[in-house]
């Protein structure tokens, strides 16, 4: 694709990112992913929470809201039912999705609305300095954990697959091409697509969560001959999330069910023209 | 003839004491008599005891009442549950179950003189007109028709139509059931006959509605197209109602898994352009509390509902009180402020509804309403509203001219900035929680951090002037103020026409706008007021503290709170006034003494 | 000679600036001067501008100090970018790093006249002595022991200590580097020579420490046995230390996947008998209100931290601010009081600390700290805290008799009543957020409601009388009176020393209690006092608003607040008394004026 | 078992659930399996958050906290860990525990305390009067969906398979006796347990979601040959959750992981002996 429209995602802020970090590895693939799909900055709605990660919508021209810590996904519902013709992203941390953003997730798996979620994953707290995020290995010793975490970590990628999500991806910024193609593919896919980025903290990230790392272990699920289209297969996957770094598309739902918002579409449809003007709500309490 | 009366009924939870009140109130409405029924239930949530008291009057009507000219009792332990909440007394006239075996020399109301006392084999007389218990009610229905000449065809009318479905013989069952209880009180005249005079061919036709469908039928008028909240208790019917209704102006109705996910899908709904809102009650309240202050400083415009129950927690959820002032003023961290209104009637909750639509689009804030049970689920006649006075307000959007170097948050004169959304061309911006300059980017210098605080404070002064959101009555002049808001205004409103006509110089203030504080409405109306109370359902007396942050009140004006589930009543507030206008007339007397 | 330096510092990230502030904070504390460091960053997590100010002196020190005294930049670029953080005046004397090409009479810092100014071949010095500009920073140490007489070898003996691990080579370089520095100043004397005085021998031993660190440590002394939280700058720390400290004690610490479940965690093992806490900062609060009011109406004891930061919202995470403290008083909903204490220094932090884990223990409720980010991160010597003077109190347990007929919520005549725990035979209870009986169990009476809220209130009276939670300063007549609270009370004793100095007659009124009110400390302290002012870091000037509420204050005493991110100097707080002696004294005049 | 155990954790407040719910059945289930367990009511502590369900610790004898909604998991655990000698009871409704509550499960099951978290999951929102809850069937009509709900539902079962439960099972009051002995293993069970009990809601619950219908419907998991040690097997029959009623143990974690409470203890121990008096604290903070 031509650079100009590449850059035309790109805003003139400054990022503040340590020199290195994964995320700008992401914001390279999301520009690339949004130039591919060719919808004009000013019909996408980029949302996210708070983190080093959350700060990514800056770094866009598109309409942003870098809103607060673990309400980036209902933010976002409530913009794409406002405005369905909106693409709508959403992205942010570790923390930010699993740990208090968690209770979130599995509503806006189950209603389906048409967005797309990059959990920029780096198994720390960044922002504040290098604390036990909820995917840290247990036993990582951080700054809130001085003699190892007692808590095995959370499982994004299967929680999501068990939450009943269409498409559901893993990509890390050691694979630029990768990372990029499961992005554009998540935003083409119509209904509600996870992406799990492993983006290296390279400030406080865990050792074995680095760019060197990820080169060494990565496996392409496209090479380990794994069926997108059996969930059951990709929760079997998922489950060496931790161990295994898997890269592509775990699960990808052959039939998508219809979006929420199509439903909402179809409601309004049929109640509209039963529509009383609004001036007249009133006459509903005339008594009889 | 009376002008009006209280009718207060209490049973078990089958007896129908409910529909009963529905169906009077319904009659009452359609004939053009003015009433207000409130209902009251104990915590089961079926199978409990439940109560109703009903006011119909031919004249308007400010509250919801005090002492029962009619009490039926289905069973005395029941009834005697709800005790403050149906208080009978000296023109009482009771009616009971006479299955009950109590005689009526022994009714258990400790040491009242009832007006008179009527035991009725009313589970027999429902049995022999029409095979079951379960027209009870419809038997109590024919009695208060025949004893006090409600609207019997009204009735009879209204419960056909409830019955239809079931078929006909329900119906004629019914028809039985209700004209037994008629000739029942027609062959037993009270000693002393009370009948309601015939309603006056009222001026305006009126409505049927409570306070929560008020709140959603505003909603829909303002514009509102989205609602995102989550159920609780006393608030849930608006949700409900605009669950059946906003479709079909284009707009959705989200559910969300929490308060703060409701209140999220609004923020979000706001940013991208649409007018929004939720309503909740206490403890929504406290979780939304991080989200409202994201809508503050991202200036997004929204509408947060608090119908009010009893606090602090959990509480009493089924209850009214008026303890959240605090909160809806002060919760936020950082300094931020909201405007918050307060409807005090069912028919107002309609207006202010609006208003906050309104305010809070004009000037890109989050508006709370605080409401509370006490408005929110009373049904009431309503004089239908002439809405062509009403204006509906739209959020300021960027121009042509201000596309061409837009910034979201400009530090304009008036503090307001032009709000685009996404979708157009030119405005994109980046929203957020953090601090920013003036195009969003974000910021830690101070200087821009003052900049935007009192850009965000400024933007709030007009509301400062809006006369319009007060109500004063009576004599500028009056030594004596009374400042009441919410439910609590009507009864404010009841005692101050009781007072004067007792010849009492009083006034009465009724803000709907409670912040920010209207400093110049209530020095000029306090500028005549040597004593004063400020009137709420609270422990602590919420407004008048807050009153006390921003105004220099004279010495003597108080506050007359107390806790919620225990409504102030108008005789209450009558006998403070009657003391203080005494106390008045003491120190005028003294002055007047010769000094030795 | 000098009694006292303010030095500032600013440059890149790798410059290693604050390493170097510690090194020299240490330096002087093993010296036994008193002294405070105050570190500043900018936005980027790692390879922005960073900045530091150290204030030494043999003297007690009450605030990081004003004008800079000596002003390092290691670039320009950065050292412009901390502004009114880094001020400098005509007493200051500028180092530089000459590489930046900036000729002496070139500096960048407009219009102001410095006493002298030093550019220095930093970098080169350092790749010359230790072949490597990391050793810019030792260098500047040299430079800063050589000039002003800071404690040359117990610097070097710091920075020994902690390169030893990194190896010989290390150590021996940075030895070059620090005596480069040191020879550089000796070889180039300063025109007028400013050297800082001998420490004077310190009657107690110095403490090291911040805030936050003492926060930990005062729950630790005060017995805490649980702590669960969230991360959130500015409080993090005070997680981490007892996330080292506390399983020594048989405690334990739970990181939480939010602040609800963090406070919900609290709540639990307060509930199970342990004394527990919590830390946070404003967003962190806001989502704790709802858990927050369960802890107030099950009667729970807990201590909740808030290290307040620049709001609302997001806001500006890393800067200082007091804007919570509506939000602490006032966000839940309910008639809800909990007590709000706040530290006004490093020192004091330890002891607030253990007098709110008191207060939460005696009293059954949550209690508020509000600290804030300048207390919390900046580090401070501290002399030494004598704590046998100081109470440990536990909640009371119910006795053999309270078990006999045990009632959790009974209406005692102190408001407080005995609360068991799990395990305890006897004691079984049940806890509820709703409101309930005596006994605990739910209730929808409004009578009940009634006493209980007056219960939960009552109890809190004692603190009331609580004198020993504020401090007076200066002459008990005096006409001119400060408040001041957290962080800017040492700006204000500050402003108040120099004001007596100046035979300005002030008082000066810092209390540690901020909520419920202490009426009566604040009326005798406002008996003498004809103008005032209310010293804030908030917009609103928030405790002002706090205290109008319940006090009648003076009509001259105002608040002068301002927003966060730009602290009031003793210098401003200075001129508006000297303002108010002038306007004081004019009036007199007028008064001495015969009348004609 | 003798009666007197059994009645010795009823308390004396009388129920005020409707005549006929099935919460009535599970405080049954209940004071079976506590009876059967042993423990005293002062060494019990009983947690639960908002909600008909809610009110259940109100009908035991051990010590209760009806908490606010949702927020029961994280006061148990701290309750747990302040005293992990207590036996942890922890209930709620379906709403209560997976709407708002949904955040804290995940980080209860992994953190592993050793409490029993049982759900009454009716399909709708009791107490409030009927409303559209996270388990309510799709297209569910309620007085919050009056056209029928647009969301799939919440699979509480598969979820906390899926978050590594150590064991997970389902009851209905339609089964007193399995009732009673699932949630007697649950309680029993060293570390995190999930009991799910089809409760009927008798006023509001939809009309496929009473005892009627469960007496149909009701397949024992012992019947169909499910080997409860397989946790993929368990995820695979879990997602037929809403249209099959299996009963009993899902999943039974063969080899238990160590509980949190335990490494806590290890950690003190361990540091405990380096533990100065709190009194002397301050030196910490002794320069050098
Ligand atoms: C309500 C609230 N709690 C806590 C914080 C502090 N905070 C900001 S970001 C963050 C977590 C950052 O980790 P993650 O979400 O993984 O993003 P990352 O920085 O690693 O990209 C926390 C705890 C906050 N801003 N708001
Ligand atoms: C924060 C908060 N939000 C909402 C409510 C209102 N509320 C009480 S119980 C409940 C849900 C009840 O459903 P469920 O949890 O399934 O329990 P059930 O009554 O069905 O047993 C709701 C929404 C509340 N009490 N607190
Ligand atoms: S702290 Fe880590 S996550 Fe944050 S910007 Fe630096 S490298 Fe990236
Ligand atoms: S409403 Fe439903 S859940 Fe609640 S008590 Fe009645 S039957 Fe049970
Ligand atoms: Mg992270
Ligand atoms: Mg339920």
């Amino acid at each position: 694709m031509s650079t100009t429209t590449f850059t035309r995602f790109r805003s003139d802020l400054k990022p503040i990112w340590c020199p290195g970090c994964g995320d700008f590895g992401v914001v390279q693939a999301i520009y690339r992913a949004l130039a591919a799909v060719g919808r004009p900055p000013h019909e996408i709605a980029f949302v996210s929470g708070i983190g080093c990660s959350s700060r990514i919508p800056g770094y866009t021209t598109a309409y942003g809201f870098n809103s607060v810590h673990g309400r980036a996904l209902p933010i976002a519902q409530g913009i794409k039912l406002a405005n369905p013709d909106l693409l709508v992203l959403v992205a942010g941390g570790d923390g930010d999705g699993f740990s208090i953003g968690g209770g979130h997730v599995p509503h806006a798996v189950r209603r389906n609305l048409d967005l797309t979620y990059i959990v920029m994953d780096n198994q720390i707290y960044g922002l504040t300095k290098g604390q036990l995020s909820p995917t840290s290995p247990r036993g990582l010793k951080t700054v809130t954990s001085a003699y190892g975490s007692l808590e095995d970590p959370v499982n994004p990628l299967l929680y999501v697959l068990a939450y009943g999500a269409g498409f559901v991806a893993q990509g890390t910024p050691a694979d630029m091409g990768g990372l990029a193609a499961v992005i554009e593919e998540a935003i083409r896919f119509p209904g509600f697509a996870f992406v799990n980025v492993q983006s290296p903290c390279v400030t406080f990230g865990p050792a074995e969560a680095q760019l060197r790392a990820h080169k060494a272990q990565m496996q392409r699920l496209a090479d380990v001959g794994h069926d997108p289209s059996d969930r059951l297969a990709a929760m079997a996957l998922a489950q060496r999330y931790g161990e295994a770094l898997h890269t592509g598309v775990f699960f990808r739902d052959p039939a998508p069910r219809p979006t929420y918002e199509a439903a909402v579409r179809d409601r309004q449809a049929t109640l509209g023209n039963q529509a009383p003007s609004r001036a007249r709500i009133l006459e509903a309490f005339a008594p009889r | 003839m009376t002008s009006e009366l209280v009718i207060g009924m209490a049973g078990a939870g089958g007896d129908g004491i409910v529909s009963a009140g529905e169906s009077l109130i319904a009659a009452a409405a359609v004939e053009g008599y003015h009433a207000v029924l409130t209902k009251s239930f104990g915590s089961q949530i079926r199978g409990g005891e439940s109560s109703c008291r009903l006011r119909i009057s031919v004249d308007p009507i400010l509250n919801p009442g005090g002492i029962l000219d009619v009490a039926v009792a289905f069973n005395w332990d029941d009834f005697l549950r709800f005790g403050a909440e149906l208080p009978v007394g000296g023109r009482t006239i009771v009616l009971y179950e006479s299955a009950t075996g109590v005689a009526p020399d022994r009714v258990p109301l400790a040491g009242i003189v009832l007006a008179e006392v009527r035991p009725v084999p009313i589970g027999q007389m429902a049995r022999e007109a029409a095979g079951t218990e379960k027209a009870k009610n419809t038997v109590v229905l024919g009695l208060l028709a025949g004893w006090f000449g409600i609207a019997p065809d009204a009735i009879l009318g209204g419960l056909r139509r409830k019955l239809a479905k079931k078929g006909a013989e329900v119906v004629e069952a019914n028809d039985r059931a209700f004209s037994a209880g008629l000739r029942h009180a027609e062959g037993n005249p009270l000693a002393v006959p009370r009948r309601l005079e015939p309603s006056r061919p009222s001026t305006s036709a009126k409505l049927l509605a409570d306070g929560n469908d008020m709140c959603a039928a505003g909603a829909i008028f303002a514009g509102c197209e989205f609602f995102g909240g989550y159920p609780i208790t006393p608030s849930t019917e608006i949700m409900q109602f605009l669950g059946r209704e906003l479709w079909r102006y284009g707009g959705a109705v989200l559910q969300a898994e929490d308060e703060i996910a409701g209140l999220g899908a609004v923020v979000g709904a706001s940013f991208a352009g649409r007018k929004a809102m939720t309503a909740t009650s206490g403890p929504g309240m406290s979780l939304k509390t991080e989200m409202l202050g994201l809508a503050t400083i991202a200036e997004l415009p929204l509408v947060c509902v608090n119908v009010q129950r009893g606090g602090p927690s959990t509480g009493i959820p089924t209850k009214s009180e008026q303890a959240d002032l605090f909160q809806a003023v002060f919760s936020a961290h950082g300094d931020a402020v909201r405007p918050v209104l307060a409807p005090t009637s069912v028919a107002d909750t309609f207006t202010v509804t609006v208003e906050a639509f309104n305010i809070a689009e004009e000037y890109q804030t989050p508006v709370i309403v605080l409401s509370d049970q006490e408005i929110a689920q009373r049904k009431e006649t309503v004089d239908s509203i002439d809405t062509s006075r009403l204006r509906v307000v739209d959020r300021r959007r960027p121009t042509a001219a201000d596309l061409e170097d837009y910034a979201r948050f400009r530090l304009t004169e008036s503090g307001i900035s032009p709000l685009s959304q996404p979708g157009l061309e030119g405005g994109n911006y980046l929203a957020s929680g953090i601090e920013h300059t003036e195009r969003g980017a974000p910021t830690a210098s101070g200087e821009m951090h003052a900049r935007m605080n009192e850009k965000r404070l400024r933007k709030l002064d007009p509301l400062k002037d809006r006369e319009d959101l007060f109500e004063v009555e009576g004599p500028r002049d009056a030594p004596i103020g009374l400042v009441a808001w919410g439910s609590l205004a009507g009864a404010a409103r009841e005692a101050r026409l009781l007072a004067a006509a007792e010849g009492l110089k009083v006034k009465l203030l009724v803000p709907r706008l409670l912040y920010p504080v209207a400093e110049r409405v209530y020095d000029s109306f306090f500028r005549s007021v040597r004593s004063g109370l400020v009137i709420e359902q609270s422990h602590q007396g919420q407004l008048h503290r807050v009153l006390r942050m921003f105004v220099d009140l004279p010495r003597g004006v108080e506050a007359f709170s107390r806790s919620g589930a225990n409504p102030i009543r108008p005789e209450e507030i009558l006998d403070r006034v009657r003391q203080r206008a005494m106390a008045l007339q003491r120190v005028r007397e003294d002055e007047l003494q010769p000094q030795e």
